[in-house]
């Protein structure tokens, strides 16, 4: 029995608040309090939905063009990401491409919507998120080659349901580096600690949240659903390699992945409450060592 | 070809008419505006005929100079390289009508002399299929461009960039001579009776530097970035967008030429290109003027073609199709793509120049505002270069990583650690390249203006507007169309592949289909988000206020993120790549004065390769100079001592 | 063997070790114009018997011009100029005549190299020509007054001459005159030129004329 | 038909002298040119009969140098009327030291010019060596006192290396000639030395004399052709002498030196020592070149950089001759082209020093706005002469490149190449920076159209060639390499 092709995205688009939700309670409870309900992001959402807007003097359509395609690229890209064993609905041969071009087209925007603002505040935060991308993207796609290498299919629904038991016994070091380079990628896309650190707003820290300082109301709500869903994908991704369960069943697979995702949430938490965050200076470092371990894996795998 | 022939022809009419007119410059120029128009259409007309399968006939007339004949031949390989050279030359012509139009003095007027000739002599490159001809037409592109380049000599700068152009490509021609003449061994000069007298190694080699130096290829680029910034802006775009293919074209026609190329050329144009790419993009990311912002991109795109052709060759020795197809194809449609995007940009520069009067970034910014049609036609162009979906430089990109990740995933080390190679390159460049496009879209035209100039930016006129908005929409057609545009490249790519590409290119074709899908269902989302919004805030109240100024008591436009600090952090990572100057006049004293802090980005291979070379080449000369001493003593001693050992030599030996 | 030719050409060689090693240009313009009174002999001497004729006219014409024309021209050219004697050359006279001597091998040497032509004249007549008119060249090298050279000028071409009176009897007269004539002309122009040097340096020191040059310490 | 050759030209030469009026004398040297041109046209027409037992006579080599000089004659007497009309009599200001000067009189000037076309003339006619001995001094003496015009220490320190420089190697060459007698000397016997009838007779030559004497004829003529190291005369004439003499001694005086060595080589290939020559030459041409790239980069002065780079060329000449086979009748299609393209730039550096008042590069700014015509002629002359197309020494240089890299000579053509290309730099940054920039300091004004009209007609025909060789100057060209063997 073959589960709908339109499950992960839907999951996506739903659980993705869930999981920042785990992240946050984690985070809460390793700082000993009681922390947010898990429902809290949804709530948020709704009630930015319900806000109006309002928009910088100095600003075109861009500025509003921002989170919409933000939103959009971050669902197109849960469409092309397995869950688990289950496919994705837009896989094709080569999504693994795509999927980077993508995101990029959401970064392009949001950047250019931060620009849009005039605020040196938002550039900063541009220039970060544009910078860092520089290093983000190498890692992510060789990464991904690796793993097209391993299940000899450029379809990433393809060769993650290949990543069985089997795969990892074949080729459990290459299949670790990947998982540690995409666990980087995973932080670094995201805008997690110790990258970048989503809860304040301090110029001098971060990178994500600084860019969309001057949306708010429903563009907020767009801003904030796309990035849970970005979290979503990309966490999928992850899981989808680090749990290797292949039963054939999809929805014991699909269970697993849950499983898995519960506990990404988890560790992200107790990395971010763990870690303090880097300088911005050695972040690039950080993700050029991703970058070194895709290499390496695929030197593992070329052989 | 008899249409070719005939655009031609009027080209060259209309630069003989503006040679006739221009003791009245109004005339004259339009003239040879006309002419460029019309032959430009013309010329499109035969190029899209033959790329639609009707072959033409090749043409080979007796021509009375040394190993000289007017061998003329329109395969689709020239033809698919006259469609760009065409298309944006005459959308070019059009738009530097009204750019120039402003000045009505001789200069003006006969630099429409020298784009016709350009415009014919690029034509005439890519049809040419005789050494001489093929020669004649080559220096005398080089020469139109570089009067061209040098029409406001009055400016220093310009001059210097004149000179370091001139010089540079006659560098490469020299190349060009030895290896055309080495290629045509035996009586004939003709390309289709080549005889090469010397291994296809030594003529690769002798290829990509001459045509390397005119396509701009690292570390032979240095002319770029000081020609294209000094020519006025339309001219710009058609050298940056076309004529440094026709150094891409020559260098096809020469691998198609030689033979059998030896196995290390496929590897060496991936790094080739990839090191262009990525310096490319990292230098552009380092400048503030606009213009010699896009020649260092111009760099960057040159090198991903590079890298294409370097793929197709690594799949063709591997003997994988998909490969070799592919890397050429993508190579090819960047080639399109590439012509259109750069050129679109570059008349959107040039009417932010035209409007505002600096090509400094740090002194422009809120244009999208004043000058709406030129903004959004210029993001178009910026997102195709930034190779986002759903534009054309997205699809070739596509393409060629597409080839590279089919190599790395299947194939054997030696065909896909290049293609890892160029598949890293490709992530580092594209992901900078975006940096770069939306650093100068943003600074430029959002955000509000850092000057009055800026501020007081206007529209230009339709003349010029109509250009950018058809090469906008280009832009995007080439996106959408690629699955079919695929199709239609597959004869072009045949010979060069060495197989049949159709079959081989098919699978692509099919992804790109996926791909459109995505796409759409992309754009429906965006709609549909949009849509909501909407509705969402029809109840609510929707406000205008001023930006939040980030706690500054009273926040000029001057604090706003500027190019220069947009670029910081990456310039920072990579300041092993570069040479940046910065100039500081930091405050001091209890009453500080007016402080200022710019930067600046020298070319680094100009300033640690090139000048040093040439100095010392001077220096070397000089030391020798001593021996025209001026002492008629001395001189006699010459002619003695040169019979004495001449006797020696003859009559000395037994 | 032709004695009177060998003792001519030994003579013409003495005359070029004297130009070698004498500073007053008055006595140097005497020893040019004694070598060409030599040449004139050299000529008759070297002839055969059907083109006496032919060297007689030589003769008269040659001793006319190098003998008394030039000597009178140079003569006024030097009174013009008021300077009587090479100073300082740029090679020494010592020095000079060693220079001599290695020519003079050097000229032997070449001779030796260079086969005969069918009628062996006098062995000494290649290695005497060059000898003369490479202290010709000498001459021009190593002196400083423009006058000096325009003497080795003449030394030079009357080692030349010496060459073709001794060796090349088909030259017809025509050319020989036209030849003399040229030289004629030559130093006649030189002497022009010299005296315009005099007048616009106060000097004819040519060594201190390098205004025109390439190259500037 | 030879008679209608010189006599006039020589007739008109001594006339000049005797002649009072300064116009009369003006209309008397533009219808000598006229007349030498319409004569030297009609023996395209019609092969002129040897006269005087063959010692005159005009081949194809002959012919071909002989059309050179009177085409440049022709522009040089059309430009001269205006230039003398410009100078004129009375002291001036020297403007480089602010001396004051005055000019040689213009019957003289006039007389002398005529005289040394003569002499060329004869040069390209002469079939014997002794003659053409003669003839060559001839030239060095009669064109003397045109560098002398201007009278002041720097054009007298130039007109005395010249006369010195050239009369020694001269020398040589007449001992070239008494060796080339021995050579041909059999028993008691010597063979007229007659062109034709040496190379009939050249196998029975006596070859190590012959060598000797090829060598005297390529170091004695050579150093009028300029070769390095024999050049060290011709920058400091051709940038003293007035412009339309320095056209004259660069276009035409230094291929008919070259002529005389040609000669020479011709008698050597008849007598199967053909090699040996082309070896030498084919050195001496590379070498000239070398000397070329050396001194016009970083030149300060416009008209001495001409001047080198008339040793480039004439060593590219050279050097062409000495390959040998199609490289020659490139070599002497670059003659052609040489000799019409340099001459052009003498005449427009004229102009330039005429508005400028000043020889050094830096000096000259902004020429494309001040004078547009000599500007415009400026710059093609520059692209022309440094073989760029579509100009006709691009077609010439090719086609010796070209034989060099068929006859495998992979270093020489490397060599050949480089030195062309620095040569290029060089005078790319010099003729570009006097053409360019902004004006300011020279005012515009309008120019003779005598000083423009004969450097156009030449740039002109370089123009022609470079986009169209005549089949029949082919012809032409390749009989005459033939001669050369």
């Amino acid at each position: 029995m073959t589960a709908p092709r339109f499950v992960p995205p839907l999951l996506a688009l739903a659980c993705g608040p869930g999981l920042v939700a785990i992240v946050a309670r984690t985070k809460a409870r390793m700082a000993g309090r009681v922390g947010p309900p898990l429902a809290q992001p949804y709530r948020d959402l709704v009630k930015l939905f319900r806000k109006g807007a309002v928009y910088g003097a100095t600003t075109t359509w861009l500025f509003r063009a921002g989170p919409i395609v933000g939103f959009a690229t971050a669902a197109v890209a849960a469409a092309l990401v397995p869950f688990g064993g289950l496919a994705a609905p837009l896989a094709f041969p080569g999504d693994l491409l795509l999927l980077a071009y993508v995101l990029a087209l959401g970064r392009f925007f949001a950047v250019l919507a931060a620009l849009d603002t005039g605020s040196s505040f938002e550039g900063m935060g541009a220039s970060r998120e544009a910078s860092l991308a520089v290093f983000t993207e190498p890692a992510l796609v060789l990464a991904l080659v690796a793993l097209a290498r391993l299940g000899g299919t450029l379809s990433l629904s393809a060769m993650l349901a290949g990543v069985g038991p089997a795969a990892w016994a074949a080729a459990a070091p290459a299949l670790a580096l990947l998982v540690a380079a995409l666990l980087v990628v995973f932080l670094a896309e995201n805008g997690r600690l110790p990258v970048d650190d989503p809860t304040t707003h301090l110029e001098l820290t971060m990178i994500h949240e600084v860019m969309v300082l001057d949306h708010g109301g429903p563009d907020l709500a767009l801003v904030g659903w796309g990035a849970a869903v970005r979290l979503w994908t990309f966490g999928a991704l992850l899981v989808g390699l680090a749990v290797p369960v292949r039963t054939g069943d999809p929805w014991v697979d699909a269970a697993a992945a849950l499983g898995g995702m519960v506990a990404l949430g988890v560790l992200t938490g107790l990395v971010e409450s763990s870690m303090a965050r880097l300088r911005l200076r050695h972040v690039p470092q950080l993700l050029l060592g991703a970058a070194v371990l895709s290499v390496l894996a695929l030197f593992l795998v070329l052989r | 070809m008899p249409t070719l022939l005939l655009a031609l022809g009027v080209l060259l009419a209309g630069a003989a008419g503006t040679l006739a007119l221009a003791a009245v410059p109004r005339w004259g120029a339009r003239v040879g505006v006309g002419g460029a128009i019309a032959g430009c259409a013309l010329g499109l007309v035969a190029a899209v005929r033959v790329l639609l399968g009707t072959p033409a006939a090749p043409l080979h007339l007796a021509w009375s100079v040394p190993y000289g004949a007017f061998a003329l031949a329109l395969d689709p390989l020239s033809a698919f390289f006259l469609v760009p050279i065409f298309a944006l030359s005459g959308l070019a012509a059009l738009y530097g009508a009204e750019y120039l139009g402003g000045r009505g003095d001789v200069r003006a007027t006969v630099s429409w002399l020298f784009f016709d000739v350009l415009v014919a002599s690029m034509a005439a490159v890519v049809v040419a299929r005789n050494a001489v001809l093929f020669l004649v037409a080559w220096e005398v592109m080089a020469l139109a461009s570089f009067f061209l380049v040098t029409l406001d000599d009055e400016d220093e700068r310009v001059r210097r960039a004149g000179w370091t152009y001139l010089v540079a490509t006659h560098l490469g021609s020299a190349f060009v001579l030895v290896l055309l003449l080495l290629l045509g061994g035996g009586g004939s000069l003709d390309f289709d009776r080549v005889a090469p007298a010397a291994g296809p190694g030594l003529l690769v080699a002798l290829g990509l530097v001459g045509f390397g130096a005119k396509a701009g290829l690292v570390p032979l680029h240095v002319w770029l970035p000081e020609a294209h910034p000094a020519a006025p802006s339309h001219v710009s775009a058609v050298m940056s967008g076309v004529m440094i293919k026709t150094g891409v074209y020559a260098l096809l026609r020469t691998l198609t030429l030689v033979g059998p190329v030896p196995g290390w050329t496929g590897p060496l144009l991936v790094c080739l290109g990839a090191g262009s790419g990525v310096l490319g993009a990292v230098f552009a990311l380092a400048q503030r003027d606009v213009k010699r912002m896009l020649a260092y991109s111009s760099v960057e795109n040159v090198g991903i073609v590079v890298l294409g052709l370097g793929l197709g060759l690594v799949g063709r020795a591997a003997g994988a199709p998909g490969l070799a197809a592919l890397g050429v194809a993508g190579a090819l449609l960047h080639v399109l793509n590439h012509a259109l995007f750069k050129g679109l940009l570059f008349l959107g520069a040039g009417a932010v120049v035209h409007a505002t009067g600096t090509r400094d970034m740090e002194r422009l910014g809120g244009l999208y505002r004043r000058m709406p049609t030129v903004g959004a036609a210029t993001l178009v162009g910026a997102a195709s270069l930034a190779a986002l979906p759903p534009l054309g430089g997205f699809a070739s990109e596509l393409l060629l990583a597409l080839g590279a990740a089919e190599a790395a995933a299947s194939l054997a080390p030696a065909a896909a650690v290049p293609a890892l190679v160029a598949l890293g390159a490709l992530a580092v460049i594209g992901a900078l390249g975006a940096a770069g496009v939306a650093r100068t879209f943003g600074v430029v035209f959002l955000g509000t203006p850092r000057t009055p100039a800026a501020g007081h930016a206007h529209e230009p006129g339709l003349a010029m507007r109509l250009p950018l908005v058809l090469l906008a929409a280009a832009c995007a057609g080439l996106g959408l169309a690629a699955p079919w545009l695929l199709a239609a490249l597959a004869p072009v790519v045949t010979p060069l592949a060495g197989l049949d590409a159709a079959p081989a290119l098919a699978p692509a074709a099919a992804t790109l289909r996926a791909v459109a899908v995505v796409e759409a269902v992309l754009l429906a989302l965006v709609a549909g988000a949009a849509g909501a919004r909407r509705a969402l805030l029809a109840r609510r109240t929707v406000a205008v206020a001023p930006v939040w100024g980030c706690g500054w008591a009273a926040p000029t436009a001057r604090m706003q993120y500027g190019a220069t600090s947009f670029a910081e952090p990456l310039l920072r990572t990579f300041r092993t790549l570069l040479v940046v100057r910065r100039r500081i006049a930091a405050p001091g004293g209890p009453f500080p004065a007016a402080a200022s802090f710019g930067t600046e980005a020298p070319d680094p291979y100009r300033l640690r390769v090139w000048d040093p070379a040439f100095r010392g080449v001077r220096r070397g000369l000089a030391r020798l100079r001593w021996l025209q001493h001026g002492e008629v003593q001395l001189y006699v001693l010459y002619i003695a001592a040169t019979l004495v050992v001449l006797l020696a030599w003859t009559v000395g030996r037994p | 063997m032709n004695a009177p030719l060998d003792a001519i050409l030994v003579g013409i060689l003495l005359t070029g070790f004297l130009l070698l090693g004498s500073s007053r240009l008055v006595s140097c313009i005497r020893t040019v114009a004694l070598q060409g009174m030599l040449l004139g002999f050299l000529t008759l001497a070297a002839a055969e018997r059907d083109a006496v004729g032919r060297a007689a006219v030589l003769t008269v014409a040659s001793t006319a011009v190098k003998g008394f024309v030039f000597p009178w021209l140079l003569v006024r050219v030097l009174r013009g100029a008021q300077v009587r004697r090479e100073i300082e050359p740029l090679v020494g006279y010592g020095a000079s005549l060693l220079v001599g001597l290695g020519v003079l091998g050097l000229s032997l040497w070449l001779g030796t190299r260079l086969p005969r032509p069918d009628p062996p004249l006098s062995t000494l007549l290649v290695p005497v020509a060059l000898f003369t008119m490479l202290v010709g060249l000498v001459l021009i090298v190593t002196r400083r007054k423009a006058l000096t050279q325009v003497l080795g000028y003449l030394v030079m071409e009357n080692g030349i001459y010496a060459f073709g009176a001794g060796l090349v009897q088909e030259q017809p007269i025509l050319v020989e005159l036209g030849i003399l004539l040229d030289v004629l002309v030559a130093v006649f122009v030189m002497g022009i030129a010299i005296f315009h040097i005099n007048r616009q340096f106060d000097h004819i020191d040519t060594d201190r004329m390098a205004a025109l040059r390439d190259w500037t310490r | 038909m030879i008679a209608a050759l010189l006599l006039p030209v020589v007739a008109a030469g001594v006339l000049a002298f005797f002649v009072r009026a300064d116009a009369l004398r003006r209309v008397l040297l533009v219808g000598a040119a006229g007349a030498h041109a319409a004569a030297t046209a009609a023996t395209w027409l019609a092969e002129p009969a040897p006269v005087w037992g063959g010692w005159l006579a005009l081949d194809a080599l002959g012919r071909l140098f002989l059309s050179i000089t009177s085409a440049l004659f022709l522009a040089a007497a059309a430009y001269a009327v205006g230039y003398l009309r410009r100078e004129g009599e009375g002291a001036r200001r020297d403007f480089e030291e602010g001396l004051l000067f005055d000019n040689a009189p213009e019957a003289a000037f006039t007389g002398c010019l005529l005289l040394f076309v003569a002499a060329m003339t004869l040069v390209t006619l002469a079939q014997r060596f002794g003659l053409l001995w003669v003839a060559l001094e001839a030239t060095t003496l009669a064109s003397a006192p045109l560098i002398y015009f201007h009278r002041h220490h720097r054009s007298l320190e130039a007109t005395w290396k010249y006369l010195l420089i050239c009369s020694v190697g001269i020398a040589l060459a007449l001992l070239g000639n008494f060796f080339l007698g021995v050579a041909a000397t059999t028993g008691r016997t010597t063979l007229p030395l007659l062109v034709p009838d040496l190379r009939a007779a050249g196998p029975m030559l006596h070859v190590p004399w012959l060598k000797t004497a090829f060598l005297l004829f390529l170091v004695g003529y050579g150093t009028k052709v300029g070769l390095a190291p024999l050049h060290t005369w011709l920058p400091d004439a051709h940038s003293e002498a007035p412009s339309v003499v320095s056209a004259l001694l660069s276009g035409a005086l230094l291929n008919c030196a070259l002529l005389g060595v040609l000669r020479a080589e011709q008698v050597c290939a008849a007598a199967g020592l053909a090699p040996f020559g082309r070896e030498l030459l084919v050195g001496f041409g590379l070498l000239s070149m070398a000397a070329a790239a050396v001194f016009i980069p970083g030149q300060t002065d416009y008209k001495r950089m001409l001047a080198y780079s008339s040793v480039e060329h004439m060593g590219i000449v050279a050097f062409g001759l000495g390959l040998g086979g199609v490289a020659a009748t490139g070599a002497l299609l670059h003659a052609v082209n040489h000799s019409l393209g340099k001459a052009m730039m003498f005449l427009v550096a004229g102009n330039i020093l005429a508005r400028y008042r000043s020889k050094a590069t830096g000096d000259v700014r902004g020429l494309l706005r001040v004078l547009p015509a000599s500007g415009v002629l400026w710059v093609a002359g520059f692209l022309a002469i440094t073989g760029s197309p579509p100009f006709g020494p691009f077609l010439s240089e090719l086609t010796i490149l070209r034989a060099a890299l068929d006859q495998g000579r992979i270093a020489l053509a490397v060599g050949f190449v480089a030195s062309l290309v620095v040569v290029f730099v060089g005078m790319a940054t010099s003729v570009l920076g006097m053409a360019q920039g902004s004006a300011e300091g020279a005012r515009g004004g309008r120019e003779p159209w005598l000083g423009i009209a004969p450097a156009a007609a030449l740039g002109a025909v370089v123009l022609g060639l470079g986009v169209w060789v005549p089949s029949t100057l082919w012809t032409a060209l390749e009989a005459a390499a033939r001669l050369v063997g």
